[in-house]
């Protein structure tokens, strides 16, 4: 029988693996992939509680992480083609003008 | 019995995908294999009972967000491999496996509980999009109307910053100042 | 004019407000005369103040935020009524001796604010008030120091700041505590100092207490080994800066240990008479040998301050009415006569400007008028009987000889260290032939120099011939302030320790 | 008589800011005449306190005002008219008006003449406040009032160059004068010391009120005072070893010798031991170290003078040789004998002194005896005087200094204390020689001076003013008596013993033998002209004694250089490299981290994001380990 | 079958919502302004702005204390009053600094100010909510219109600051929703006040304490991020200069203080149940950002970053009293941010006031310390209240941040962590360096000759 326990390791697993993208990525879309794949983990783990506890509340919770995931890619991406236009490129050592 | 196969085979699959995802040098692959770990990411759903959510997934990620990507693919001519320096792997693997040993070991707690009371419980015999849509529109229907002004924001967003107008920028313009200013300085 | 106090404070402010339209040509006269005014304000209260009355006087009261228990609340005692005339004093006699003529109207400005909070810190007894006014004088000192100084002025002044600055803040959580103690035991917030003696602590209590507000007052003394900043301000600053730092702001730090220390934390002041009194031993013998090697007149002046400052601290911690009292003395009469000093080598620089001594030699012949009134300074410095110098000094000695005589000798030391460095300064610029061309030609003190160092030179003599009108209010404030530490002190060793009058024995 | 006593006080003060008035103008002789009147009014005054104390018995006890009142301690402006101090009062302003009207002739050619006087009148006020005070505090005014009129008057002439030691022993006279002052700050912290310690036994600095309270005193007490009371007195009256700035102060103008470093100022130290002596009398430990010193000090001070070849450092020698003895017989007790030596070595000391000026106004300023000789001729006057002074000071009978000297040799032997008196009778001979050394090298023999040189006598006035010195010097001794009845209403009584009186001729004539022996070997010597013994000159005796006991040197390597060293030090290592470094250091590092902390500033994204998963997955680590120990 | 609700529109208590609601509708106004007209002057949309916010500001005056509207979905207790007038006050501020008559990129879009608007509307749901899904939602409208508005600013610099602003975002985003997911998995529900509930009754079964810890801590991560706690503040400098530098100053204040108010509600919960653990995780960020911040900001030679570490530095200075979890904590949290808006909104404007479009001075930096060598002799009134802005962060009495501070530090030495205070006070003093930096360079230094200067 599979458990909430199921789920949620694997859900844990796939955010892992979302984090081990955001911090190996150089390449700005790639790294935006990786957001997602995390954004998703959250969401295996929503339903399954909402599944295991019979509630609704996680449902709705993942559908709103749904709707902020597409808001965020539509601002992401218009960043990025402003990006784009400026610097010619989307890897992230090349625009580390502002430090220290 | 099919539920757990259908688990472990989504797990397993979904994992192997987001892997590529996370690994892959290509863009295409990555994208793809993005596209296609959220599809087993909705088989998720409609295993655990969310079909509403199922559908929403495939609609809205797969559909439009993929959609999104795939324009920005083309925008950047990013088909070709990409060339990065990626950080060090050990470094990376050591702090994703950390976190994924921590992650596991917080979920392999006891979290479930019977006492807990659903606060919204789904009814029997009523279809997910229903008892959804009941919640939706009554308890969540301000989060649902801010999320519609959050879209809204980010469709304006969209627009102005893809706009022709961020082209020529007035701030760093120093002509494009005031004709008042011009004539003081003038003076 | 019950409200004199108010006046006091805020008339050289609102003075400094209106100064900005004052043109530039006419803003010396302008701050002079404020200055004048101010001065003659605080003789009036001088001559209004009752000094058969030990407590406090012309208390004012207006609660600010209620419910923090934050009012505005002064009054003076015998105690701090002599520093404010002194302050407003100095103030006066700087500007008449200032010859600093860039920016003179930012200047003036800067001075009177000054005043203002120099003023407002010895009024104060509301705890907020003082840190208040406490944390404010820094910033005009800085301006002072920073924009008229020497080469150095700018780490200077960042120094003098940020130093006291830190030890400040150390003491406002030290303050903050007492009162969140003072809530705890009354229920009621309040800042008022008042208050607060009322207060009985516990030992310990006392003791971390006593340790904030050490570092606060310690580094504005400047203790040893807090003193560092002190001959950076004082060779960079203008002279006027040197003058009111000398005589005004580093008695801010001592007002502060009589002020606060001593009545609220009477066992802990007691238990601590020892570190302290090693540490102002240090500070006497350790910055008068420092002061020896100096190389400039300043320099030496400046740490002589320290080493002065030793005195008026172990004065502090006789926990008699002699040394006390001795003390307070001590604390004008240095004002008076660091801040005569330092005018006196900013006239030398004016005119040279060095104030290196390898580069002096024989002014005495040359400026006779002028080393007559260094010659007197110095003697009142060195603390000769019959100048300002000597009534404070003996004071404290005898009263800290009751305390531990051994630490006394040590301490008696300064008089002879003193004697050193002030005499081989003396000796290396004013005596011997006129070496330097340079000095051949130089002028004797002009017009308004005289008249800014004579009214010293007149109060120097008047304090040590017929201290009593000053010494009296000091003596009784002080009597009644001991009386009050024996009755709150709850160990045996500080009723032992905290001695009684024998004329207030049986209470005020 | 209060009024008298006020005259008394403040004649000389006024006349010292009257000379003040004029102090930064050329030479105005009538200043030197008014201040020396008042010198004379305010000796008047004396004279007549005195008569009235002498025929009533009574003291005179004025209190002006009130100086410090703190706490419990009050100290008035009081003074005492009594026998001590008018006697006291009567020799001070005598030798002062003497010294005063010298000086007018001495001080003509100065341009600073009338500053001169301003200052010498100033001594003579705090030297009447030091004997006139009613209390200690009082006397430490005098005390530190006579100590800064002497470094005024020591730097007279300010601007001379500081020179090598070898060239001269007293490097300049701004230097002397600072190493007087800050020698006297010295014995000044022992005063106060006593003054402490007799304020917190007793509680009043009244000179009645402590000595009343004396006996409830333990003894510790009493000995700690009095010995911080006697280290004042070293210092002043120049005892070993704060003794050198004494022979140094010579760089002064002679007048000042005369009047400040002989006869009054270095007696102070002397004055204090009897004024004080209920305290002195009641520890007779101290008192027996006193003695000891004091003997200690007239041989040493005596021996030095027996090579040197300054002329007035060789009375200044004298001088302490003098005060020595004095310390001696206040230390045995003998107080009224210290005072009536006091009193007559201030005559026959000044006029020693102003001798001595006028041998020098004659000699351009020349102080080495060995380039003098034969100013007999050019100079009687001078000659009788310096030739009587000797005379007293060397205790020839009849002169004053025989009957004072004699009664202190006299009373250590009475006291049983042969060593010390052995030491004295010696001391006595050493004392003869050497004071007709200087005479006879100085006026007889032929002339060894520089041929530009014309020696001539000083003013008319000024020789008629040294008379009254001169009579004194010789009759003093006549009124010993009368003095002793005088003073010991006041001091205790000191009667030699029985056994004393009966071998008294015998003592007397040991001590004749002594002196007179002194003068004859001087005579045989020095008389007919200077025969330089080259081999004598570099043995290492006389080297040790011309060179001070190596003790100016000694005290320049162990203790001024040092000083100065040490000062340096920890100027530059200690409170530059140290105090201040470790303020300025945790400034540098807050600094130097901010710097190293900026590096996690990179600018690139993933470095942030970096950071952010470190600092995610740290605290989930955190969480989880805590968790599992809870 | 399901039944259908009866709800009465009273008791959705709908005023609750009247604030966000005029904010929204005033957004859409500017663009419905925008659609009709294209040409209007931009002077036009900030006096409207202003308007709409004054309105907004007046109904959220009106609003009554302790009430629940909308399902209980929306909050409206002291907290969320006194939030919300702040963070609208602290947009009344900011908003006519677009008057500037030099012309900047961003000012030129009607958009701008319906975005900030709708930014306005969206931190005042995160505050009036203790549901956790509305407070994402609207932390999210808010932040994606505060990443384009720092993208308006349209040069490479405010770019790379909304970049680096919107990815670390996303990651925090991540961590919220998986903290929040292991909350809702903890207690079945997402509603703050039904979490503490269902949380009270969990917190002693066996093995859930990592369960418990994670969720605060996956919470944590998030919120640090927004109050640019260390290690999580990394983005604060850059975004700040990036920025213009009204919007850097406005990002110190008004974000910060929605963000806070959550981390009010959501910590303070966690404290409130015994989770020790938290205050002491808390605290120590808190000491460590505060110092650290500190230190980094001495070496800034830009005037700008130098404020963006400061800002980091207050926050966590504020961070510490609100891990005291005391009513004097939290009051002092607003007084203090209250007292610290107007100032730092203050400098920064002073900043704004004294910008040149190209770089004079420095090739990488606006407002680089020399451009202000003598700025008293060239602007004598802006100098001195350069000064005043810098006395008071600085924290000298009698201006405005010294009370804030003495309040924090009164509330630290109540709850019995005088340590705190002292690491304060200590932490003050350095702080005071830098800001003291400035004023030696304003008011004693000579100005650079060479550079025309404004």
């Amino acid at each position: 029988m599979i458990g909430l326990s199921h789920y949620l390791i694997v859900s844990a697993l796939i955010f892992s693996i979302g984090l081990i993208g955001v911090l190996r990525r150089r390449n700005l879309l790639m790294l935006f992939f990786a957001t997602e794949v995390m954004l998703n983990a959250v969401n295996i783990a929503f339903a399954a509680i909402s599944h295991y506890y019979n509630d609704l509340t996680g449902q709705m919770f993942a559908f709103f992480i749904i709707a902020i995931a597409a808001s965020e890619v539509a601002v992401g991406l218009g960043l990025l083609i402003v990006l784009y236009k400026k610097y010619g490129t989307l890897n992230l050592d090349d625009f580390a003008s502002m430090k220290g | 019995m099919y539920e757990i196969v259908a688990f472990y085979l989504f797990s397993v699959l979904a994992i192997g995908l987001f892997l590529v995802t996370v690994m892959s040098k290509n863009v295409l692959y990555a994208m793809t294999s993005l596209a296609a770990g959220m599809v087993l990411i909705s088989g998720f759903f409609f295993l655990l009972g969310a079909d509403f959510l199922g559908v929403v997934q495939l609609v809205a990620y797969v559909g439009a967000i993929m959609a999104l990507y795939s324009f920005a693919m083309m925008f950047f001519d990013a088909t070709r491999d990409i060339k990065e320096k990626n950080t060090n792997p050990a470094l990376v693997f050591l702090l994703g496996g950390l976190s994924a040993v921590v992650l596991v070991m917080m979920f392999a707690a006891p979290i479930h509980s019977d006492a807990i009371q659903a606060l919204y419980p789904m009814h029997e015999g009523v279809g997910n999009a229903q008892d959804v849509g009941m919640v939706l529109f009554t308890k969540y229907l301000i989060p649902f109307e801010v999320a519609a002004l959050m879209l809204l924001v980010a469709m304006i967003a969209g627009i102005i910053l893809a706009g022709k107008k961020m082209d020529q920028s007035l701030t760093e313009d120093i002509g494009a100042d005031d004709e008042i200013l011009k004539q003081k300085d003038e003076k | 004019m019950d409200n004199i106090l108010s006046i006091l404070v805020f008339f050289p402010a609102i003075a400094g407000l209106l100064g900005f339209v004052v043109d530039k040509e006419s803003a010396r006269a302008y701050g002079i005369t404020v200055a004048a005014i101010e001065f003659l304000l605080s003789l009036w209260l001088w001559f209004s103040f009752d000094t058969a009355n030990a407590g406090m006087q012309f208390v004012e009261m207006i609660p600010l935020i209620p419910s923090f228990g934050i009012s505005y609340y002064i009054g003076v005692d015998g105690i701090s009524l002599f520093i404010i005339l002194m302050a407003t004093l100095m103030t006066l006699i700087g500007m008449v001796g200032m010859s600093t003529t860039k920016n003179i109207k930012n200047m003036i400005i800067t001075l009177l604010f000054l005043e203002m909070t120099m003023v407002g810190v010895f009024v104060a007894l509301d705890a907020i008030i003082f840190y208040l006014f406490w944390e404010l004088s820094l910033v005009p000192m800085l301006y002072i120091i920073g924009a008229w100084g020497g080469p150095l002025r700018i780490y200077a002044s960042v120094k003098f700041f940020l130093y006291t600055f830190t030890g400040s803040l150390i003491m406002l959580v030290g303050m903050l505590f007492m009162a969140y103690i003072y809530h705890n035991t009354t229920g009621i917030w309040s800042f008022a100092i008042t208050d607060w003696y009322a207060l009985v602590l516990p030992v310990n209590y006392q003791l971390w207490l006593f340790v904030a507000f050490f570092f606060g007052f310690a580094i504005k003394v400047p203790m040893f080994p807090f003193h560092t900043w002190l001959p950076y301000a004082h060779g960079q600053a203008p002279t006027i800066g040197s003058v009111i730092l000398a005589a005004v702001l580093l008695k801010m730090g001592t007002y502060g240990f009589v002020r606060f220390s001593l009545p609220m934390f009477p066992d802990a002041s007691v238990m601590m008479i020892t570190p302290i009194a090693v540490l102002a031993i240090i500070m006497i013998i350790y910055t008068a040998m420092v002061a020896y090697a100096q190389k400039d007149i300043k320099q030496v002046i400046a740490y002589s301050s320290v080493s002065h400052m030793g005195i008026i601290m172990l004065g502090i911690f006789a926990m008699n009415a002699e040394g006390i009292s001795g003390s307070i003395f001590q604390m004008l009469s240095h004002g008076i006569v660091s801040g005569a000093l330092f005018m006196l080598v900013g006239v030398i620089y004016d005119r040279r400007h060095t104030k290196l001594m390898s580069e002096f030699g024989g002014l005495a012949s040359v400026m006779p008028k002028y080393a007559v009134i260094f010659g007197i300074m110095l003697m009142a410095s060195v603390g000769l009987p019959l100048t300002i110098g000597f009534v404070g000094e003996f004071l404290v000695l005898l009263g800290f000889y009751q305390v531990s005589p051994i630490m006394t000798i040590l301490a008696g030391t300064s008089i002879i260290i003193g004697a050193i460095y002030m005499l081989a300064v003396y000796k290396k610029s004013f005596f011997g032939p006129v070496t330097n061309e340079a000095n051949k030609t130089l002028k004797d003190l002009d017009a308004k120099e005289t008249w800014s160092l004579v009214p010293l030179v007149l109060i120097v003599i008047w304090l040590g011939i017929y201290p009593k009108p000053v010494l009296e209010p000091i003596d009784n404030s002080v009597k009644a302030m001991l009386v009050f530490m024996d009755k709150k002190a709850i160990t045996q060793e500080a009723k032992d320790m905290i001695r009684v009058s024998k004329s207030t024995e049986g209470g005020i | 008589m209060e009024n008298l006593v006020y005259i008394a006080l403040f004649a000389p003060f006024v006349g010292s800011m009257f000379a003040a008035l004029f102090g930064m103008s050329p030479k105005q002789t009538f200043v030197g005449i008014i201040a020396s009147s008042l010198l004379f009014i305010s000796f008047a005054a004396s004279a007549v306190l005195a008569f009235h104390v002498y025929t009533t018995g009574t003291a005179i006890h004025v209190t002006m005002m009130e100086w410090i009142s703190a706490g419990d301690l009050m100290i008035p402006f009081g003074f005492l008219v009594d026998q001590v101090s008018v006697t006291m009062m009567t020799v001070v302003t005598l030798v002062s008006t003497v010294v005063h009207i010298y000086s007018i002739g001495y001080m003509d050619h100065d341009k600073s003449f009338n500053r001169f006087f301003s200052y010498l009148s100033a001594f003579v006020f705090s030297m009447m406040i030091l004997v006139m005070s009613d209390n200690f505090a009082g006397l430490f005014i005098g005390w530190e009032g006579v100590g800064v009129c002497s470094w005024l008057l020591i730097g007279f002439w300010y601007h001379k160059e500081d020179v090598a030691r070898e060239k001269n022993p007293s490097i300049s006279p701004s230097w002397a004068a600072n190493e007087a002052f800050i020698v006297n700050r010295i014995a000044g912290l022992g005063m106060l010391i006593g003054i402490f310690i007799i304020y917190w036994n007793v509680g009043s600095l009244q000179y009645d009120v402590v000595f009343a309270d004396l006996p409830n005193l333990s003894s510790s007490v009493l000995n700690a005072a009095a010995l911080a009371l006697f280290i004042g007195a070293m210092g002043k009256s120049a005892q070993f070893p704060l003794h050198t700035w004494l022979t140094d102060a010579m760089e002064g103008p002679t007048p000042v010798s005369a009047l400040i470093h002989a006869a009054t100022m270095v007696t102070a130290g002397v004055f204090l031991i009897i004024r004080a002596n209920p305290i002195f009398s009641m520890t007779p430990e101290v008192s027996f170290f006193i003695a000891a010193l004091g003997t200690f000090v007239a041989f040493f001070a005596a021996s030095m003078a027996l090579v040197n070849r300054d002329l007035k450092r060789i009375i200044a020698f004298s001088t302490l040789s003098q005060l020595g003895y004095m310390f001696a017989a206040a230390g045995l007790g003998a107080y009224w004998i210290a005072l009536f030596h006091l009193a007559a070595h201030a005559f026959f000391k000044a006029l020693l002194f102003l001798g001595a000026g006028n041998v020098m106004h004659a000699m351009d300023d020349e102080l080495d005896i060995f380039k003098m000789g034969g100013l007999k001729k050019a100079m009687n006057w001078t000659y009788i005087y310096m030739g009587v002074a000797s005379l007293a000071l060397a205790g020839i009978p009849i002169f004053a200094g025989f009957f004072s000297k004699d009664a202190i040799i006299e009373t250590a032997f009475n006291e049983g204390t042969y060593v010390l008196w052995a030491i004295l009778v010696l001391t006595a001979g050493m004392t003869a020689f050497y004071s007709f050394r200087q005479v006879f090298l100085t006026f007889h023999g032929a002339k060894r001076y520089k041929d530009e040189i014309h020696p001539h006598e000083m003013y008319k006035f000024v020789l008629i003013a040294m008379a009254p010195l001169a009579i004194l010097a010789v009759i003093a001794g006549f009124f010993m008596g009368g003095f002793q009845t005088f003073v010991t209403k006041l001091l205790p009584n000191y009667e030699m013993s029985h056994h004393t009186h009966e071998l008294i001729v015998v003592l007397t004539a040991v001590v004749l033998v002594f002196a007179v022996g002194g003068i004859w070997l001087a005579y045989k010597k020095y008389a007919n002209g200077l025969k330089r013994d080259e081999k004598l000159e570099n043995s290492f005796l006389y080297k040790l004694l011309a060179n001070q006991y190596y003790i100016p040197q000694f005290y320049e390597e162990f203790i001024t250089k040092p000083y100065a060293m040490i000062s340096e030090k920890m100027w530059k290592d200690i409170d530059m490299k140290i105090v201040d470094a470790t303020v300025d250091g945790i400034a540098k590092f807050l600094y130097k981290s901010g710097d190293k902390a900026r590096a996690m500033q990179t600018g690139n994204l993933s470095n942030y994001l970096n950071w952010m998963a470190v600092g995610g997955v740290l605290l989930l680590i955190v969480a989880a380990i805590s968790a599992m120990l809870a | 079958m399901l039944e259908p609700i009866n709800v009465s529109l009273e008791s959705l208590n709908l005023i609750t919502l009247a604030p966000m609601l005029i904010a929204i509708a005033g957004g859409l106004i500017i663009l419905i302004l925008d659609l009709i007209n294209g040409k209007l002057h931009k002077s036009l949309y900030v006096m409207l702005t202003i308007l709409i916010l004054m309105v907004d500001f007046g109904a959220t005056l009106g609003l009554n204390v302790n009430e629940r509207g909308f399902f209980d979905v929306m909050l409206i207790d002291g907290i969320s009053i006194i939030s919300q007038l702040m963070i609208i006050v602290g947009s009344m501020i900011f908003i006519p600094l677009a008057l500037t008559s030099k012309r900047f990129h961003e000012y030129s879009y009607p958009e701008f100010f319906a975005l900030f608007l709708f930014m306005v509307a969206g931190f005042q749901f995160m505050v009036a909510s203790d549901n956790l899904i509305l407070i994402f939602v609207g932390l999210e409208t808010a932040s994606l219109s505060l990443y384009t508005l720092i993208a308006l600013h349209n040069r490479s610099n405010s770019y790379e600051a909304a970049v680096k602003y919107f990815t670390m975002g996303a990651l925090a985003a991540a961590f919220f929703a998986m903290g929040s997911a292991v909350v809702y998995a903890l207690t079945g529900s997402v509603e703050l006040y039904k979490v503490a509930e269902v949380m009270a009754t969990r917190l002693n079964e066996p093995g859930l304490m990592i369960a418990i810890f994670g969720s605060s801590v996956l919470l944590l991560i998030a919120f640090s991020f927004k109050l640019s706690l260390f290690p999580f503040h990394t983005w604060a400098p850059d975004v700040y200069e990036g920025a213009s530098a009204p919007l850097a100053g406005y990002m110190s204040v008004v974000p910060k203080i929605a963000a806070f108010v959550v981390s009010i509600r959501i910590f303070g919960m966690y404290i409130d149940l015994g989770v020790e653990w938290v205050r002491i995780v808390i605290l120590v960020l808190a000491v460590l950002t505060m110092t650290l911040a500190n230190i980094m900001a001495l070496v800034q030679e830009d005037v700008k970053r130098m404020l963006a570490y400061s800002s980091i530095s207050h926050a966590g200075f504020i961070m510490a009293a609100l891990a005291l979890d005391t009513t004097e904590g939290t009051t002092s949290i607003f007084l203090y941010y209250a007292l610290f808006m107007f100032t730092n909104l203050g400098a920064f404007s002073m900043l704004w006031i004294s910008r040149h479009k190209n770089r004079r001075f420095d090739a990488r930096y606006d407002h680089p310390y020399e451009k202000f060598a003598g700025f008293i002799q060239i602007m004598p009134i802006g100098a001195v209240m350069m000064g005043l802005f810098m006395l008071s962060l600085a924290g000298v009495p009698p201006f405005s941040v010294f009370w804030g501070k003495i309040y924090v530090m009164q509330a630290a030495v109540n709850a019995g962590y005088i340590w705190l205070a002292i690491v304060m006070g200590l932490n003050s003093a350095i702080a005071a360096y830098y800001y003291l930096k400035l004023i030696v360079y304003m008011f004693l230094m000579d100005p650079i000759k060479d550079v025309d200067t404004i």
